[in-house]
């Protein structure tokens, strides 16, 4: 179906640095119906290998080399062009393909070709759901076009209704198909982007982190229906993932990347079972599961087998002559909906004659309840657009509530005066669902860094250099990252440096909406690491918004689940995972298992 | 959106009471004095005077300004120089000494010239600035790049006079390629109509397009490089399309601005445009009016103007707005 | 001759030498008698187009001064006496009146009588209670636009505002001045004798105005016609279209003729594009002529270069319109000093960079040659291109040397153009001038103004008929203010030289005097007199007929005609 | 990223940090077009010394006190506009000046108005346009108050009706009004309008761009209005104000000619590039030598001076990378 030979894939020098070489040499191939799972650290090149097969990458920047084909048979004769550097769009040059029916290569191939392929016959989801969607089209909209494009016969009607059922398909009602990107939760645009990649019904899927942002109980809705896809249509599932657990239950096979070389690549179970290399056995060790000891030091692969035990909070709530750090009252946060014309049988039953134009706003959160004591970390858990990370820009303070209260340290934190607000900046960071969002893509890294040390830290211009050099290598990059722009990055590598920016004010309480969810397991290790590390020393309290359970588990204190904008549990860790309340957060808990 | 443009209006009737206070004062404050203009070079000061008392030009500055709001919002009856009186309906806006005339009705004889004009001008605008602008995106760098931009550039450079002074020249007197510039009404004839205009259309159009491709332009490269365009992208659309729909779409709000600014200023403002094609609409209107001192005709042309830009800033905004999901309107 | 007639080829500057090329003498009642001597080769038919830059100001005949408006005014207007133009010659004969008028009791007392058959565009007889009535509305309100001889000259006041306090216009009732004895007489008693009747009685003012057709303000928009036209359509500012006048017979006018069916106006094109237009002959340009605007100087190159388009210049003399450098006598008291600069002024220069010859030629004198019985004089000869040598020996002979001059012009290209040539001119003869622009609009006001700083101005004057009655008395007057005399010369003894003369009812005899009069003022220099400015203006290829009116000094359009 | 900004870069830069100048001068067009503008530049500052070595100066009459140069109606009697050996760039008709000298006086004139003007109404519209933008509310309305008043106000027939009284009021009788006042008024009347387009498209920008999660992180860090306005939001409108910028030149060089055509710009004998177009365009059919100097001069300056904007532009964008 799919077989990568030798592909290599440089970056040109970002302001005259030396080039970046994200792919080098990798080789494999993909049968039809086959799923193969690409693991790696981040940054070690995956989501360039996908973006590279649909040759989606700015060819002015971008140099690919080997060979990709695609086709529906097995290849005859298969040697590969020559590498050669070749500019992606533009080359006239079709290598071989007329040869082999059906089988296409994809390197330098025209661009004609490759916009049959894109979305028909190859569909990738891509890892940044909010900055991947169009802010100026509807979502059903963008579904439906992604029909029309590969069934030119269709009608527009035709093609909505298809948007439509997917979109029902991957959880999001029916009634949402008009609303614009910005008006969905993080797990919802993901959900978007699965959806419209499986419009198509495509024979090969690149799926880039498909599931980050997507608790437990809806992951697993997604990927029962990636399977069915495959399936009925023997669709071919390249599976970007970090997510180990994720990977043993889909994939048929793994390939293990690190420094975008080839690490070892074998069947999922006996990879998972008997990991080959020193590299991936680390990085199976380093996975986290539901049994782990909280707070206790986690494995990662510079370190497989850690000894120290952070100190936890123990029993959570207050102690003596303490105050609550954040109280929060009957918070509620309505968004006005999209007005339209209600229907008659609505205005029927509201005995209205009239057609009127009616908003029925969305009740993101609805009279939550929330206590978080200092240098307490609260876990936040619940299913996708149950209104996590509404909740978490209240406190954040970047999103006026519609009613209810929030008292940081005694103060009401809803108005603030000069004095608070200036405290509360410095004191609350926020670590956002989105970092590419959340990055001024005009601003290099250490420029984004030095902004919360100016205004909150009394050092001079050259030690705000070094700290923010010490920052970016305490969340696993390097000093050489910092005259970097966002978007140079990998999507791991922007949820650490948005961590980093959070990290560098020595705040009390960070609220932090799926901080690791991008990161592997290794990596997303270092971070929890540095995190209970941190809670240590400087006693910082956590909101700590995120679906891995796992990970909530070892490294909360308390955890508070939400469903539908309401909080329907709120209690101390070891007893929620012994015996939940709710049949809710029991179902989450059973779909972690 | 509907108390948007509710607000939107009060915000242009302000808007307006405003530019009309300023343009009374400004202009009736002039060094120059409009009674020794209608009078003539011959008229002693005795003669001058009674002519200033005809035209109520003795009054104070602000009984004539609430005067002529009132007349704005009901009508009034005006004093002629000969002392008889003259009753001038509901959107008055004075009356013209100059031209015996209502200045409304003077004001809508000549708009239909300049509507004409404006409408064609920014049609050319649309095509030369915009469309050059977007195919230079697309060949960023390129040579298509660099000539189309330079090509847009010499519009900038070139004054509207002279230009247009040229091209009547090269293209209809020497040569004769193009028909006369003039105007004549569409209904009448619609081929003579758009036949007189090309030349205007042509010069105005192209003068003007310069910046709107140089913003267009970067504006998209700006763009281009969004991950949503790559998206599309990756949905199987062509680059063309995807830059069309989507690149476009995200690189339009401040075209979208300074398009409304544009057709408002052009509508108020073609004097010098209409000066050159010998076209007789309100721009060229309000320039004889200011040479003749006849302020009733000059407020006037400047309150149509302004209801113009106004409104065309106000439609400008909504645009945006509308292109633009996440702008929200205040 | 000025205003060659239908050719119009002449080269602007030969035609108009040394002596005045005008008769407008008193014509006879036999030269009074219609109809128009016809124009040679001339054919009836077509439809002329006017094209004019600007909309005429005023209609009512009441209401025009200007010499394109009286000009436009014959199509349809009528006077009691009016300029007979043969070959380019004018004379004074009857118009509505079978003659001139006749003098009695030393001035004071005018008689016309109407000629038989002038009718107005309905088909009833003009009466002499029209005339009056006509004349009675210049005292009005809102006819301070026009001239003010009638209300002063028949109340003896000397100001317009003192003779309407006697007789405030018709809405006071009647008006004794005016006799009527019957439907054909009018006379007129005037306190003083009047000289210049007859040429009053040309201008657009006495012109009839019957009462019940007297629609007041609107009048200015569609005046009643006499003439061989009448208004039938007029969109002010945009366009106005004129038919032959059914009420009008060509034997009772000795001046107008009737050749075209139609004429169109057409308002509001700039000029440059009016006489591209013409030039090229499309679209109707060549049947179109102008009214008022004169040939843009973006085409003077062309005019001169490609002989299609010189046939099409017709060249004549402005009117009685002189240019010149006033000098403010009061801040400029010293007349060695204006002497100076008369000498030292660079007219050829300055003319220059205005076109040169082709926009007028050199002036010595402060009448025009357009006058009757104008005879050239030169009383201190200056070198064309100034002669800084002999204004320094002027200016040794001064008492006080004049430290630095201000020059206010109007802020347009050609006035900062011709600044620098003066600046430069007369900074040769050791004169400094600080040039300072003024809005064209405020100009006549800033200068005029009492207080007014400038020692230096530019300005075009012209008499209200050609007789120099109202050159001197006007503005050399030391007791008028600065709006007539602008250049504040003040001299007793020309006052009352000026007094005496105004008693004088014959005309020939007053010129005369006048004229000896403009010497002693002249010898003063108190203004710098710069040309007598030639009009140049355009007319399509079909058009024939086309001359400048020598008295208006703009193409008469009662003379013009369609070749075919 | 070093060279345009308007704060001083807060950390240590690299040592070999190629930076936007760098990047500029390996793209040749744009380092031609920087080389243009330079020399133009330069012959501004030089005018004197170049005149003074070629021999003439820009305000003497040659023409008309030298005989044989012009015609009776002021145009020059040599072919292709008088040029010769003495006067390398012909005459001007009429007043008979040196062309070579009035070209290099009047680029002091144009180009020093223009640049004012431009550097103004950026500095202003940027301000006024992002400031507004992001805070909205009250001060985006007050804005758009304001902005529409100015805008729906001719400013054309604001200047005829303004600028006699300026120069009746501010200048005494006796003196000519002096250079640097026609200039101030000049640029200001510029500013006072000339802000407002760039404003307006910047405040459409900025609202967008306000709703952005970076710009929030921002803010959520304490980030002042001044950080947040200067630091996070005046990089991602950058392209767009050089557009601005670099278009303000050409447009205030032919305002300012259009202007002098009314009677209201530069006056005589100030050297001026507007006023010799509009002279030229004058006698364009007897003498088009004297439109085309002035004219290849300003389309030369004006087409280097944008490409150098597009060129900057380039050099700026993290995210087109070379060539
Ligand atoms: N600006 C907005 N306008 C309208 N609705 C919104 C807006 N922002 C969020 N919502 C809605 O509010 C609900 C809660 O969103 P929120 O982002 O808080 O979810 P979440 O719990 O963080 O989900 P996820 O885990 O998927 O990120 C969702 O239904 C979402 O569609
Ligand atoms: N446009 C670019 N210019 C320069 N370097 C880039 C660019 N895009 C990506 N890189 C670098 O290439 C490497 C691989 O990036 P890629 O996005 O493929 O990582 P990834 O495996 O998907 O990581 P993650 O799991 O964090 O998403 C990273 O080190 C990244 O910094
Ligand atoms: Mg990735
Ligand atoms: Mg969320």
């Amino acid at each position: 179906m799919l077989s990568v030979r030798d592909l290599t894939v440089t970056f040109a020098a970002p302001r005259g640095g030396e080039p970046v070489t994200a792919v080098s040499g990798l080789s494999f191939d993909l049968a039809p119906g086959e799923v193969l799972g690409l693991v790696g650290e981040s940054g070690s090149g995956k989501s360039t290998v996908g973006l590279a097969v649909l040759g989606l990458q700015d060819p002015r920047t971008t140099t690919v080399t080997g060979s990709i084909r695609l086709g529906g048979r097995e290849l005859v004769g298969g040697a590969a062009e020559p590498a050669g550097a070749q500019e992606l769009v533009g080359t006239q040059e079709l290598v071989g393909a007329q040869a082999l029916v059906g089988t296409q290569e994809l390197v330098g191939a025209q661009e004609s070709v490759l916009r049959r392929v894109r979305g028909g016959r190859a569909a990738l989801v891509f890892q940044d759901a909010l900055t991947s969607l169009s802010p100026f089209h509807g979502v059903g909209a963008q579904l439906a076009e992604m029909y029309r494009l590969h069934h030119p016969g269709a009608g527009r009607a035709e093609a909505r209704r298809r948007a439509v059922a997917m979109l029902e398909r991957v959880g999001i009602p029916a009634a949402r198909a008009g609303d614009h990107p910005h008006r969905f939760s993080g797990g919802m645009r993901q959900r978007v982007m699965i959806a419209m990649a499986l419009m198509n019904d495509p024979q090969l899927l690149i799926a880039d982190e498909p599931t980050t942002a997507l608790d437990a109980r809806v992951q697993r809705q997604v990927l029962d229906l990636l399977r069915e896809l495959q399936r009925e249509h023997g669709t071919a599932v390249l599976l970007v993932s970090h997510d180990l657990g994720v990977v043993a239950g889909t994939t048929d096979r793994t390939l293990v990347l690190r420094g975008g070389r080839e690490v070892e690549s074998a069947p999922t179970g006996d990879l998972l079972a008997a990991p080959r290399e020193p590299y991936t056995r680390a990085l199976v060790g380093a996975a986290l599961g539901l049994d782990s000891v909280p707070g206790s030091e986690l494995p990662t692969v510079d370190d497989p087998s850690p000894t120290r035990t952070f100190r936890t909070r123990g029993d959570a709530g207050l102690r003596p002559s303490e105050r609550w750090l954040v109280e929060v009252d009957d918070l509620a946060v309505h968004f006005p909906g999209r007005r339209r014309l209600a229907s008659p049988r609505d205005l029927r039953a509201e005995g209205l004659r009239l057609p009127t134009l009616r908003a029925e706003s969305v009740r993101a959160v609805d009279g939550v309840s929330l206590r978080i004591a200092p240098g307490e970390t609260v876990g936040l858990v619940g299913e996708s657009g149950s209104g996590k990370s509404t909740t978490a820009r209240v406190l954040a303070g970047l999103q006026h509530p519609s009613g209810g209260r929030v008292r940081y340290d005694g103060q009401d934190a809803t108005r603030p005066d000069r004095e608070l607000r200036r405290r509360l900046s410095r004191e609350v960071q926020l670590v956002f669902q989105d970092p590419y969002a959340s990055l001024n893509p005009r601003r290099t890294i250490a420029r984004t860094l030095d902004t919360p040390l100016r205004l909150h830290t009394p050092l001079g211009a050259a030690q705000r250099r070094e700290r923010a050099a010490e920052l970016l290598e305490q969340v696993g990059l390097s000093a050489d990252h910092l005259d970097r722009y966002p978007h140079e990055f990998s999507g791991g590598q922007r949820q650490r440096i948005g961590i980093a920016r959070a990290l560098a004010p020595q705040p009390r309480l960070i609220i932090a909406d799926e901080p690791v969810s991008a990161l592997d397991v290794s990596v997303q290790a270092q971070v929890l690491n540095l995190l209970m590390e941190l809670r240590e020393r400087l006693d910082v309290a956590f909101l700590f918004v995120s679906h891995d359970l796992a990970v909530v588990r070892h490294f909360c204190d308390r955890v508070a689940v939400m469903h539908r904008g309401r909080l329907v549990e709120s209690t101390d860790r070891d007893r929620l995972f012994a015996a939940p309340h709710t049949d809710y957060t029991r179902e989450l808990l059973a779909a972690a298992h | 959106m509907l108390s948007f443009a509710l607000r939107r209006a009060l915000q242009a009737l302000a808007v307006l009471a405003a530019v009309s206070a300023a343009a009374f004062a400004l202009f009736y404050a002039a060094p120059a004095d409009p009674a020794r203009a209608a009078c003539g070079p011959r008229c002693d000061s005795g003669q001058v005077a009674a002519v200033r008392q005809s035209m109520g030009l003795d009054q104070p500055l602000l009984a004539q300004y609430a005067d002529y709001l009132g007349g704005i919002l009901a009508g009034r009856d005006i004093g002629d120089v000969d002392g008889s009186v003259i009753h001038c309906d509901a959107p008055c806006l004075g009356y013209s000494y100059r031209l015996h005339q209502p200045v409304t009705e003077a004001l809508t004889d000549h708009l239909p010239v300049t509507l004409s004009l404006t409408a064609g001008a920014l049609a050319v605008l649309l095509v030369l600035g915009p469309g050059t602008g977007f195919l230079a995106a697309l060949r960023h760098g390129r040579r298509t790049d660099r000539l189309l931009s330079g090509f847009t550039l010499v519009g900038a450079s070139v004054q509207i006079y002279f230009l247009g002074y040229v091209a009547q020249w090269a293209l209809v007197y020497s040569t004769g390629l193009l028909p006369l510039p003039g105007y004549t009404p569409p209904a009448e004839d619609p081929a003579a109509w758009a036949g007189g205009m090309l030349l205007p259309w042509l010069v105005l159009g192209f003068v003007n397009s310069a910046v709107f491709a140089r913003l267009s332009r970067s504006q998209l490269l700006e763009t281009m490089n969004e991950e949503y365009v790559r998206t599309a992208r990756g949905k199987g659309l062509g680059r063309l399309r995807a830059h069309l729909k989507y690149t476009a779409r995200g690189a339009a709000g401040p075209l979208v601005q300074l398009l409304g600014l544009e057709a408002g200023a052009l509508l108020g403002g073609a004097v010098i445009t209409e000066t050159v094609f010998g076209l007789n609409g309100v721009g060229r209107f309000a320039a004889e009016a200011v040479e003749g001192q006849d302020l009733p005709a000059v407020v006037g042309a400047v309150l149509l103007a302004a209801c113009f830009v106004v409104l065309f800033v106000a439609l400008a905004d909504l645009a945006v707005a509308w292109l633009d999901p996440r702008v929200r309107l205040s | 001759s000025a205003g060659a007639g239908s050719t119009g080829s002449a080269p602007a500057g030969a035609s108009a030498k040394e002596t005045s090329p005008l008769t407008a003498a008193l014509g006879t009642e036999k030269e009074s008698a219609g109809p128009a001597p016809a124009v040679p080769g001339a054919r009836p038919g077509g439809t002329v187009n006017v094209y004019n830059s600007v909309e005429f100001r005023h209609l009512d005949p009441q209401k025009v001064y200007a010499g394109a408006a009286y000009n436009a005014s014959l199509l349809w207007g009528r006077q009691l006496t009016q300029y007979q133009v043969v070959d380019g010659k004018a004379k004074l004969v009857g118009d509505l009146a079978t003659d001139t008028g006749t003098p009695a009791d030393g001035g004071r007392t005018w008689t016309y009588r109407l000629k038989d058959g002038v009718a107005w565009e309905d088909g009833k007889p003009i009466t002499s209670q029209d005339v009056k009535y006509g004349i009675e509305r210049t005292f009005g309100k809102g006819y301070e636009v026009g001239p003010p001889y009638w209300p002063q000259w028949l109340t003896g006041e000397a100001s317009y505002e003192a003779a309407r306090a006697k007789y405030a216009g018709p809405q006071a009732g009647d008006l004794a001045a005016i006799e009527t004895p019957d439907e054909r007489t009018v006379v007129f008693h005037f306190p003083q004798p009047q000289a210049d009747v007859p040429y009053m009685a040309a201008q657009s003012s006495s012109s009839p105005v019957r009462r019940d057709k007297d629609t007041g303000t609107d009048y200015d928009r569609l005046p009643f016609a006499t003439g061989p036209y009448r208004i039938v359509e007029h969109v002010q500012n945009t366009r106005m279209v004129l038919e032959r006048n059914p009420g009008w017979k060509a034997d009772t006018d000795p001046i107008r003729n009737q050749y075209p069916d139609r004429f169109v106006f057409t308002y509001g094109k700039e000029t440059l594009n009016i006489n591209q237009e013409i030039l090229a002959g499309r679209d109707g340009g060549a049947d179109a002529t102008t009214a008022s605007d004169t040939l843009s100087p973006e085409l003077y190159q062309t005019a001169d270069t490609d002989p299609k388009a010189r046939e099409l210049v017709v060249t004549g003399r402005q009117g009685a319109f002189v240019t010149q450098l006033v000098v403010n006598n009061e801040r400029v008291p010293d007349v060695q000093v204006r002497k100076a600069l008369h000498l030292a002024y660079p007219r050829q220069q300055a003319r220059q960079v205005q076109g040169g010859s082709r926009t007028g030629e050199l002036a010595t004198t402060l009448s025009s040659p357009a006058l009757i019985d104008w005879q050239k004089y030169d009383l201190y000869p200056a070198r064309p291109e100034g002669d800084p040598e002999a204004a320094k020996a002027e200016l040794a002979k001064a008492k006080q040397a004049p430290g630095s001059l201000t020059y206010g012009y109007k802020n347009t290209p050609n006035g900062q153009r011709v600044a620098q040539v003066l600046v430069d001119g007369f900074a040769k003869a050791g004169i400094t001038v600080v040039p300072k622009p003024i809005d064209p609009k405020a100009y006549l006001d800033e200068v005029h103004r009492a207080d007014s700083p400038y020692e230096l101005f530019e300005e075009t004057s012209s008499v209200d008929w050609p007789t120099p009655s109202t050159l001197i008395p006007f503005s050399f007057d030391g007791r008028a203010d600065g709006d007539l005399n602008s250049a504040r010369y003040r001299n007793p003894a020309v006052d009352r030289e000026i007094d005496r003369i105004n008693q004088i009812g014959e005309p020939r005899a007053k010129a005369k005097e006048l004229y000896a009069l403009e010497q002693t003022v002249m010898k003063d220099v108190p203004v710098l007199p710069f040309a007598y400015p030639t009009v140049n203006q355009l007319r399509g290829a079909n058009v024939g007929g086309a001359f400048v009116h020598p008295i208006y000094g703009t193409v008469g359009l009662s003379w013009l005609y369609l070749k075919s | 990223m070093a060279v345009v900004d308007t704060v001083p870069a807060p950390v240590r830069r690299r040592p070999a940090a190629p930076g936007p100048l760098r990047r500029l001068l390996h793209d040749r067009v744009g380092a031609a077009a920087l080389a243009v503008v330079l020399l133009f530049l330069l012959l501004a500052l030089a005018a004197p010394l170049v005149a003074a070595l070629y021999g003439k100066n820009p305000v003497e009459h040659y023409g008309q006190n030298l005989p044989g140069l012009l015609s009776d109606g002021g145009l020059p009697m040599a072919p292709n506009g008088g040029i010769s050996g003495e006067f390398w760039f012909g005459l001007e008709p009429g007043l008979g000046r040196d062309v070579l000298t009035q070209l290099l006086y009047g680029i002091r004139t144009s180009l020093l108005i223009a640049f004012a003007a431009a550097v103004v109404t950026t500095a202003l519209g940027v301000l006024a346009g992002v400031a507004v933008g992001y805070l909205g509310g009250l001060a985006d309305r007050a804005f758009g108050f304001l902005a529409n008043v100015l805008l729906a106000f001719p400013t054309l027939l604001l200047l005829l009706a303004l600028s006699p009284v300026v120069q009746s009021r501010l200048v005494d009788p006796g003196a000519a009004e002096p250079e640097w006042m026609q200039f101030l008024v000049l640029v200001l009347v510029f500013s006072a309008f000339g802000w407002i387009p760039l404003a307006l498209s910047l405040r459409a920008t900025v609202r967008s761009l306000r709703e952005r999660d970076f710009v929030q992180s921002a803010r959520a860090q304490g980030a002042s209005r001044f950080h947040i306005v200067v630091h996070e939001l005046l990089p991602n409108v950058r392209s767009q104000l050089l557009v601005h910028a670099t278009m303000a030149v050409p447009t205030f060089v032919a305002s300012e000619a259009a202007l002098s055509f009314l009677g209201v710009g530069v006056t005589e004998p100030v050297p001026d590039w507007g006023r010799m177009i509009a002279r030229g365009s004058e006698v364009f059919q007897a003498d088009p030598t004297y439109m085309v100097f002035p004219g290849v001069a300003l389309l030369v300056f004006v087409l280097a001076f944008n490409l150098l904007g597009d060129a900057v532009r380039d050099a700026l964008d993290p995210r087109t990378g070379g060539r």
